[in-house]
C-alpha cells in the first residue's frame, strides 16, 4: 500500500516557516506532480515523505501507518522508497555499475540477477557500456540518469523524484520521462515528481499539486490546472499568461480590456467593478483582420522566432499582448499592424 | 612544457625546498654517513645492527605495537568522531575536547601517570579494584606488558585518528548517506558501505600518523616497554646513541633506517588504496547538515561517552594531580600527607614560565609553519598533476619516522655552520626540529581534507578572476579549515612539551618547556614534572577556549 | 658553534701564564679570590657541557661569577648520555661546543682521550685527587664521585632484612621484588652492568632475570618505583637514596659487600677549546675544596680526601677498598658489546 | 576583445576520446549556444576555453592571443570570464552575499560598490533578502541562482553558462534568459551557453552549434538549424520530427511515403531511389478533411494533453505520425479518423 496522506504538516528551520501547513492525499499508484516555483518547499515535502526531514507539526500517513509526527519516525530506509536527489548524491567511490547495484544488494537479490538487473536499468536510462565508469568520469546528465537508474532498480513502492531530468537534453528527457511511466504503470507504483518544466507536468502526472510558499494553490489534474486555475498564481505560474485590467461591463460576463477588447469570461465571485483578465498566447489568434467581441487590433513590437512556435509581443489599447502564432499561418515582421482573435479567457479578482 | 612561475609552482616549490633543506638534507647527511667506515662506501653498519638478534626482535616489536596501536585507535575514533561529528549527542563540543586531552600530556609523563595508575602492585587502580574484590593478590591490571603499553600508546596517540576522521565525517554531504538509506540500508549499512568507505582518506591519515608517530615513539616504549621487557627499534637506536661514539651514531642511524622503510610502506599501502577511488563529499551543491538523532540511545551514550572521557582523560590526570600533591611519596595519597608546596615551588620558579615562554614561541611557529608548508605539500599531492607529486609526502613522512633523537644529531650535523647555515645553538633551531618532527601530522590531515573537496569549487574562484594564492587563502583553506587547525594542533602540542630533541638542542638562550619538564623529572622530582604538565594542559585548555571565544565557535579542536 | 667559544677571540688574559687558583683557603666561598683576582682573571666566554644537576649548577654559578667576574659562563646540561650524543654530533659536524666536559662516564674520556680530543692539563689541585686520573696525558682527572650501591623501601624491609651484597639479589627471597636501571639509559649502570658481569659473570643477569627483577628506567624512574613501593629493593646510584631520603621518603641505604661500585666523573677540558686559561681556571676551581663542596651538596662524594662526604652516606673511605674493579680503558672498548648482552639477557623472559 | 576561436581541438581522457575534433569562431559580442546530447562533450568544451582542461591537441584563441595550445596554458583567473558551473560550485563556507561579492573583492572593488553591485546582481536573480543565507539553508533552484550572480555580478568580457536555468521553474528562467540577453547586450560580451531546453537555444541566441560526440554537426544560426538542418542528427535533435521511409518519385523533389502521402521536398545530394522524410509536428495540420499533395488520411491512436497544444500520434499508411494540434482548432478523439496536411518537409538519405 503506497497511499500517501499529509496531515497539516508544518516545517519550520530555526526561524524560518517554510511549510506553514501541508495537507494531501496522494493514491495508490497516482503519479502526483509538485509544480510551484523555486523555493516553495517541494525538495522539503520530499524530503519529509522519505524521513530525512522531522515534520515540526502535523503527520505523514503511508497506507494505515503513521510514518512520521512529532512522535513517531520511522527510518527511511523502512519506507521502500527509490529518490532522485536533487543534488544526485552519485557516491564517489563507487562506478557505475555499483552506484546502480546498491539498493538491490541491500535487498540481498542474487548476484546473478543483480547483473541482470542493473544492466537493465542502466539500458533503459541509456548508460550502456558505461558501467566500470567511476561518477567523477561521467558528465552532469550522466551522472544525473546514474542517479534515476539507481532509484528504479529495486523497483520500490514509491519513487520521489526530485527534478530527475533536469540537465538532460530533450530527446533524452522525453524517452525518460516514457520509461518512468512505463514502469509506473507496469508496477502500479506511486510517484511523487518535482520538475521545473511544464510539459512535463501536464504529460505525466494524474495530478498536479501548485504549491507556493509552501502552501498548496490548487490541487487537481493538469488540464484543470491549466483550463480552470484557481488562482491568479496558478493561471500565471503554469504556463503562459496576459494580465490586463478590465473593466465589468456586464454581469453576465462581459469584460472590457482597454478600449475595444470585449471579452466573455467567468466572473470571479463577489461585486467587481474591475477585475483582472488573463489572456493565454496559445488562445488568440493573429490575423491581419477581423472584428467583433474578442478582437482587438494591434502592432507587433517584438518577435522571437521559436522554431515551432513564433512569440510576438502586440502593443493594443489594453496593454500589450503575448501571443504564438504558428510558423504555418505565415510570418508578421515588427511594426505590422495586426487584429488578435482572444478565443478564450479567464477573470481573476484585481 | 613551458615552466610557469605562477604563484602557486613557487608557493609549493618553496614548501618542498623547506623540506628538503630542513628535513631530508639532515636525515641525508646522517644516512649516507652511516654507509661510510673508514673513508669507504660499506654496508658494515648495515650488517652489524641487522644481524643483531636484540634487533630483530624489537623491529618485530616495533611493528607488533604500531601496528596493534594504529588498529585500535582506528577502531576507537571512529565511533567517538562519528557520535560527535554527525549525531546530536549532548554535550559533544566538551566530549571532543575532552577526548583529546592525553594528546596534551607529554607522553612520557602520562606513562608515568599509568604507571601509578596500573602498575601490578601499588598502581591506584589495581588497588581499588582489590579493595572490591579481595581475591585478587596481585594485579589484575599490569601495565607493564606489551598489552598495557599498546593501551598507554592507544591512548596518547588516538588523537590522530579521531581529529582527522571527526572532521571528514563533519564536512560530508549527507545526502550521500541519504542515498544509501533510501536505498534500504539500515544506519549501520550505510556506516559500512558508505560514510566509512567515503571517509577513507580520512582513517588512512590517521592510521598511517598513529602508525609512524608510535614506530617512532620513545617516552612510552622506554618507559613501559622497559619494565616489560619489550625493546622496540627506539630504545635500541638509543642504547647506540647513548654509547656517544661518532661510530654508534652512524650504527644507530642504520638502524633508523628500519623506520623510515617501515613508513613508506605504510605510506605506500594507503596511498595505492586511496588512488583506486574518488572521495568527493564535498561539492558545488550544498545539502542541509543532517544530525543523526540518538533518540532513546541518546542518554545511554552519553554515559559511555562520559566514561571513556573519564578513563581516557580524567583518570591519568586524577593520578598526576594526587602525585603532584602529596608530602612524601612513599607514604601514597592520605590525607595528612598532602601539601602545595611543590605546586608552589613550580609556580614559583622563574624558569616555569621562561621555558613555558620559549616553547610557546618555538612551537606556535612550528605549527604555524608546519601548517602552511604542510598544506602545500598535500595540495600538491592531491591537488595538482605534476609529476612526482607524492614525493614530498613521503619525505615528509621520513622526516616524522626519524626518531627525535637521531633527527637531533642530523640537525646538529647540518646546522652547525659547516654548509652555510649555523642555526645550531639558537632559538631557531628548535623551531626547526620542531616543524622538521611533526610536519607530516599536519601533511596528513591536510591531504584528508583535500581529498573531499571537489574541484568545482576551485575552478569557480579561478573563473571569478582569483589568482591561485587568492584562491588558496579564500576557498580552499576555509574548506578545510577545520582539518587545518587539528592539524596545527597536532604540531603545536607534541612541540610544545618536545623533549628528546630539546634536550640536544636548546641552549641557555632559548631553554623550552620540554627541557624544563625533563630536567624536573629527572633532576628534582617527578612531583614537579607531574606539576609542570598538568599546567601546560590547563594552559592550552584555557587557549583553546579563548581561541573559541574569539572566532565564535569557528576554531576551535 | 653552540656559543662556547664565540667570545674568546678577544681573551685579554691569553698572554698570562700563571693562573691563581680562585679559591684557596678553602673556608669560604670564594670571598678573598673576588677582590685580588679581578683585573686579571680570565675573560670572555666558556661552554661547559655536563650532567651534573642543575640544583648543582644554579648553587655554583654565582660563586664562579664572583670568582672570575670577567668570565662568562654558560652551561649545556643534560644526562650524560645525552650529552655524550650532542658531542658525537658536534665531533662529526667538525663544530665541538664545550670547551669543558663534565660527565658521569669515566670510559667516555678514555674514548675522548684516544681520539686526542682533550688538552693534557695539570691543574694545581691534581695531586690533592685521591681518585681514578691520568696520570700518563693529564687529560682528565675525577672531579666528583657517585657509586652504585642497593636502596630499600624502609616500609616495606626491615634495616636486618635488607640485601647485604649484590649477589644476594638473585636469592628467592627478593623475588619479584628488585628494579635496577637500564644501562642503555644511564652511564654510571652501564659501569655498574660491566662491574658485575666482570664480577659474576653474564650468568649474574640471567639469574637477576629469571628472579624477577626489573629495569626501571633511568635513575629517577627507577628511583620512583623504590620510593612509591612497587619494589622493595634498587640497583641505584647512592645520591638519588641520599637525596630522596633527605626528603623524607622510606628509604635506607646499603654498601654491599662484595663491593660498592665506584664512578669517579671526571673533568677535562676539549683541546678545541679558544679560551683554555678560562677553562684552566674552572677547572682548578671544580677541583678546589670550594667546588668540592658543591659537588658534596649535590650528595655527590669529592675526589678530595679534605672534603666530608655528603649528608647521611658512608664516608668514601669506608667502602672504597673493597670497591668493584673497573678498566676503564676496557668498557670504552667494550660498552656497545656490553649493552646488547644485557639487552639481549634482560629483554627476553 | 573577446573573439573566440578554436583550432581544431582534441581532448583526450586516458584511452577516451572526447573531443575528437573542434574548430570554430565566436565573434565578439555573440551569443553561441552548443546543443547536444548529454556527454556530448559541452561541458568539456567549457572548461577548456575556460582553462580549467588543458587541450590534448589543437589551440584556443582569444583574440590574437593564443591561451592553450599543448605547449601554453594561460590559467583561468587571466582569462577574465564568468561561470556558472552545471554542479553550480557555489562555496558552502560562505553565505550568499560573500559568494556573490568574491569576484569583486579580487578586481578590488570599492567596499560600497560592492554593496551595490552585489545587492543589484542578487536582484536580478531574485534572491532579495537571502544575502545572509549560508548556500546549505538554500533549495537548488535558489543555489543555481547565486551562482548565476555570482558569474554576471563583475561584468567579464566573456561569460560561459552551463546549463546555468536547468533547476529554475519557466516563470523565472524566463525572467532569467532576459537578464542574461540584457546584460549581454548592454555590455557587449561574448557568451558561450549550453542548455538543453531548446526554446532557450532558440530565443537567446546569435548562433548555435549542434554537437554529437564531440563533432560539429552544424553551426548556424537557429532559424536556420531548425528549418534547415544539415542532417538528420540535427533535425532529430533540435525540435521534434517524425522520420518515414519514402521513395523518390520526381526527381524534382516529390517523394511518397507509404501508400499516398506525396511530398514537395528538396532531395538530398545524389542519386537516391529511397530517402528519409522527416516532418515537423508543427509542420502538420489536423484536420476532419481534405485531400491533394501533402495530405494523408489516417486514425488518431493515441493523444496527450499538453496545456498550451495537444500532441496527437496519428497512424498513416506510411507509419505513425506526432502531430501538434492546437487547443482553439478543436480537438479529436482518440479512433477518430482525420486528414493531416503537411505543409512542410525535409528529405535525408536513407
Ligand atoms: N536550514 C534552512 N534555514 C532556513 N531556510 C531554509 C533552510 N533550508 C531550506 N530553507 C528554505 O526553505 C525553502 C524551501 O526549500 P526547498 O529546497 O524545499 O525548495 P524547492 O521548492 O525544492 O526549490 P527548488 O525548486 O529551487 O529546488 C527555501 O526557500 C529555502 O531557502
Ligand atoms: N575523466 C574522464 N574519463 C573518461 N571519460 C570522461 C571523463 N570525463 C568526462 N568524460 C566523458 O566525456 C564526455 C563529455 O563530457 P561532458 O561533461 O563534456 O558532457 P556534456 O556534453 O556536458 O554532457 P551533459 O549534458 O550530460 O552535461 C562524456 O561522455 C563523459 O562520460
Ligand atoms: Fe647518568
Ligand atoms: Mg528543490
Ligand atoms: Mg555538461
Amino acid at each position: 500500500m503506497a497511499q500517501i496522506r499529509f496531515n497539516n504538516v508544518v516545517k519550520r528551520f530555526g526561524d524560518v516557516t517554510v511549510i506553514p501547513g501541508f495537507s494531501a492525499t496522494v493514491a495508490d499508484g497516482e503519479f502526483l506532480t509538485l509544480l510551484g516555483p523555486s523555493g516553495c518547499g517541494k525538495t522539503t515535502m520530499l524530503r519529509i515523505l522519505a524521513g530525512f526531514e522531522k515534520v515540526t507539526e502535523g503527520e505523514v500517513w503511508l497506507g494505515d501507518k503513521l510514518v512520521s509526527s512529532t512522535t513517531t519516525h520511522v527510518p527511511p530506509e523502512k519506507r521502500d522508497i527509490g529518490m532522485v536527489f536533487q543534488s544526485y548524491a552519485v557516491w564517489p567511490h563507487m562506478n557505475v555499475f555499483e552506484n546502480v547495484a546498491y539498493p538491490l544488494r541491500i535487498r540481498r537479490v542474487p548476484k546473478q540477477e543483480v547483473q541482470e538487473r542493473v544492466m537493465r536499468a542502466l539500458s533503459i536510462v541509456h548508460l550502456d557500456g558505461l558501467e566500470h565508469r567511476m561518477p567523477s568520469q561521467l558528465s552532469g546528465g550522466q551522472q544525473q540518469r546514474v542517479a534515476l537508474a539507481r532509484a528504479i532498480v529495486a523497483e520500490p513502492k514509491m519513487l520521489l523524484l526530485d527534478e530527475p531530468l533536469s540537465n538532460l537534453d530533450a530527446k533524452l528527457r522525453e524517452a525518460m520521462r516514457f520509461e518512468i511511466k512505463e514502469i509506473q504503470r507496469r508496477l502500479n507504483i506511486t510517484v511523487l515528481y518535482v520538475t521545473h518544466d511544464q510539459a512535463e507536468a501536464m504529460a505525466m502526472s494524474d495530478r498536479i499539486i501548485v504549491m507556493n510558499k509552501g502552501v498548496i494553490e490548487q490541487e487537481a489534474p493538469p488540464s484543470e490546472i491549466y483550463d480552470r486555475p484557481k488562482s491568479k498564481f496558478v493561471a500565471d505560474f503554469v504556463g503562459l499568461v496576459n494580465f490586463l485590467e478590465a473593466t465589468v461591463v456586464d454581469r453576465d460576463g462581459t469584460i472590457r480590456v482597454g478600449d475595444d477588447l470585449l471579452l466573455k469570461v467567468t466572473l470571479p465571485e463577489g461585486d467587481h467593478q474591475r477585475v483582472l483578465a488573463a489572456i493565454r498566447p496559445e488562445h488568440v489568434l493573429i490575423r491581419r483582420e477581423g472584428s467583433g467581441v474578442g478582437t482587438v487590433r494591434g502592432t507587433v513590437k517584438r518577435r522571437y522566432y521559436l522554431g515551432d512556435q513564433i512569440d510576438y509581443f502586440v502593443q493594443t489599447s489594453g496593454g500589450e499582448v503575448r501571443v504564438s502564432g504558428s510558423p504555418l499561418e505565415g510570418s508578421f515582421a515588427e511594426g505590422d499592424s495586426v487584429v488578435l482573435h482572444v478565443q478564450q479567457a479567464f477573470a481573476f479578482p484585481l | 612544457m613551458r615552466f610557469n612561475f605562477d604563484a602557486k609552482s613557487v608557493a609549493i616549490a618553496l614548501a618542498v625546498a623547506v623540506l628538503l633543506v630542513f628535513g631530508i638534507f639532515p636525515i641525508a647527511l646522517l644516512v649516507i654517513d652511516a654507509f661510510i667506515v673508514d673513508g669507504h662506501f660499506s654496508l658494515d653498519n648495515f650488517r652489524e645492527v641487522y644481524v643483531n638478534k636484540s634487533n630483530l626482535m624489537a623491529v618485530w616489536n616495533t611493528v607488533k605495537a604500531s601496528g596493534l596501536t594504529m588498529l585500535f585507535s582506528t577502531a576507537i575514533s571512529f565511533p567517538l568522531a562519528w557520535l560527535v561529528g554527525r549525531t546530536d549527542l549532548p554535550f559533544k563540543n566538551v566530549f571532543r575536547t575532552l577526548i583529546i586531552t592525553p594528546y596534551m600530556i607529554p607522553p612520557f609523563i602520562g606513562a608515568f601517570a599509568w604507571g601509578y595508575l596500573a602498575n601490578p602492585r601499588i598502581g591506584y587502580l589495581n588497588q581499588w579494584i582489590r579493595a572490591v574484590f579481595p581475591f585478587f593478590e596481585q594485579g589484575p591490571i599490569n601495565i607493564y606488558s606489551m598489552n598495557g603499553m599498546v593501551w598507554v600508546l592507544v591512548l596518547f596517540y588516538f588523537p590522530f585518528s579521531f581529529l582527522s576522521i571527526s572532521r571528514a565525517l563533519e564536512k560530508m554531504d549527507p545526502s550521500l548517506e541519504e542515498a544509501a538509506r533510501i536505498s534500504g540500508a539500515g544506519p549501520l549499512r550505510v556506516l559500512r558501505n558508505i560514510t566509512i568507505p567515503l571517509t577513507a582518506p580520512a582513517i588512512a591519515a590517521g592510521a598511517l600518523l598513529v602508525f609512524v608517530a608510535v614506530a617512532s615513539a620513545f617516552g612510552i616504549p622506554s618507559i613501559i616497554g622497559g619494565q616489560a621487557r619489550i625493546q622496540v627499534v627506539t630504545t635500541r637506536i638509543i642504547s647506540y646513541v647513548y654509547v656517544g661514539t661518532t661510530e654508534a651514531m652512524h650504527e644507530a642511524t642504520a638502524l633508523a633506517v628500519v623506520l623510515l622503510m617501515l613508513s613508506i610502506a605504510v605510506l605506500w599501502f594507503s596511498n595505492w588504496y586511496l588512488a583506486k577511488r574518488e572521495y568527493f563529499t564535498l561539492a558545488g551543491k550544498s545539502t542541509r547538515p543532517t544530525l543523526v538523532e540518538l533518540g532513546p540511545w541518546k542518554w545511554p551514550l552519553v554515559a559511555v561517552f562520559a566514561i571513556v572521557c573519564f578513563v581516557f582523560a580524567i583518570l591519568p590526570i586524577m593520578a598526576l594531580v594526587m602525585t603532584s600533591l602529596v608530602k612524601t611519596m612513599g607514604r601514597g595519597f592520605a590525607f595528612d600527607n598532602l601539601t602545595l608546596d611543590v605546586w608552589r615551588s613550580v609556580l614559583a620558579d622563574d624558569a616555569t614560565w621562561r621555558t613555558l615562554r620559549t616553547s610557546l614561541y618555538s612551537s606556535v611557529l612550528a605549527a604555524t609553519g608546519g601548517t602552511l608548508v604542510g598544506l602545500l605539500i598535500a595540495y600538491l599531492k592531491v591537488k595538482t598533476r605534476m609529476r612526482f607529486r607524492t614525493i614530498p609526502d613521503f619525505l615528509a613522512t621520513f622526516t616524522n619516522a626519524t626518531p627525535g633523537i637521531v633527527l637531533a644529531l642530523g640537525l646538529i650535523l647540518a646546522f652547525s655552520g659547516k654548509f652555510g647555515l649555523n642555526l645550531y645553538g639558537t632559538f631557531w633551531i628548535l623551531v626547526v626540529a620542531y616543524f622538521v618532527r611533526h610536519l607530516s601530522y599536519a601533511v596528513r590531515q591536510a591531504a584528508a581534507a583535500l581529498e573531499q573537496v571537489h574541484p568545482s569549487l576551485e575552478e569557480a574562484a579561478l573563473s571569478s578572476g582569483a589568482s591561485w594564492l587568492r584562491l588558496f587563502k579564500d576557498v580552499t583553506i576555509p574548506l578545510v579549515g577545520p582539518s587545518v587547525v587539528g592539524g596545527w594542533f597536532l604540531v603545536f602540542m607534541p612541540s610544545f612539551y618536545e623533549l628528546t630533541m630539546s634536550v640536544l638542542l636548546y641552549s641557555s638562550k632559548a631553554t623550552p618547556a620540554g627541557y624544563h619538564l625533563y630536567h624536573l623529572s629527572s633532576y628534582a622530582s617527578p612531583q614537579s614534572a607531574a606539576v609542570l604538565s598538568v599546567l601546560i594542559l590547563i594552559l592550552v585548555l584555557i587557549g583553546n577556549l579563548l581561541m573559541r571565544w574569539a572566532s565564535r565557535g569557528r576554531v576551535s579542536l | 658553534g653552540c656559543g662556547g667559544s664565540s667570545g674568546s677571540s678577544s681573551n685579554p688574559s691569553s698572554g698570562s701564564n700563571t693562573t691563581t687558583p680562585p679559591a684557596t683557603s678553602g673556608q669560604s666561598s670564594g670571598s678573598t679570590s673576588g677582590q685580588t683576582q679581578t683585573a686579571s682573571g680570565p675573560s670572555g666566554s666558556i661552554m661547559i657541557y655536563t650532567s651534573i644537576y642543575p640544583d648543582i649548577i644554579n648553587l655554583v654559578s654565582p660563586e664562579l661569577e664572583k670568582a672570575f667576574p670577567n668570565l662568562k659562563v654558560e652551561w649545556f646540561q643534560g644526562g650524560t648520555e645525552q650529552v655524550t650524543a650532542k658531542m658525537a654530533a658536534e665531533i662529526e659536524a667538525g663544530k665541538i661546543g664545550a670547551d669543558l666536559l663534565m660527565v658521569a662516564d669515566p670510559s667516555y674520556y678514555v674514548y675522548l682521550k684516544n681520539r686526542d680530543l682533550l688538552m693534557s692539563y695539570k691543574s694545581e689541585n691534581f695531586d690533592a685527587v685521591a681518585v681514578d686520573k691520568d696520570t700518563e696525558g693529564y687529560a682528565y682527572t675525577g672531579v666528583r664521585i657517585s657509586n652504585v650501591v642497593i636502596g630499600y623501601n624502609t616500609n616495606l624491609v626491615k634495616p636486618e632484612e635488607a640485601p647485604k651484597t649484590f649477589r644476594e639479589l638473585t636469592d628467592p627471597k627478593w623475588k619479584d621484588q628488585v628494579v635496577i636501571v637500564d644501562p642503555t639509559l644511564s652511564g654510571t649502570a652501564l659501569v655498574s652492568t660491566y662491574a658485575l658481569s666482570e664480577k659474576y659473570g653474564w650468568e649474574y643477569f640471567e639469574q637477576l632475570r629469571d628472579n624477577g627483577a626489573v629495569i626501571g628506567g633511568g635513575n629517577s624512574s627507577t628511583e620512583t618505583k623504590l620510593v612509591t613501593g612497587e619494589f622493595k629493593v634498587a640497583v641505584i646510584l647512592e645520591e638519588n637514596l641520599l637525596k630522596v631520603k633527605d626528603r623524607g621518603e622510606p628509604v635506607d641505604i646499603v654498601y654491599p659487600e662484595d663491593g660498592v661500585i665506584i664512578v669517579p666523573s671526571p673533568i677535562g677540558i676539549l683541546k678545541t677549546t679558544q679560551n683554555a686559561e678560562a677553562a684552566k681556571a674552572v677547572v682548578d676551581w671544580w677541583l678546589s675544596p670550594e667546588g668540592q663542596k658543591a659537588i658534596v651538596t649535590g650528595w655527590m662524594h669529592s675526589v678530595r680526601t679534605d672534603v666530608e662526604s655528603p649528608k647521611g652516606a658512608q664516608p668514601l673511605a669506608s667502602f672504597a677498598p673493597g670497591a668493584m674493579k673497573v678498566n676503564w680503558e676496557d668498557l670504552a672498548a667494550r660498552s656497545g658489546e656490553v649493552k646488547d648482552k644485557f639487552v639481549e639477557i634482560m629483554g627476553t623472559k
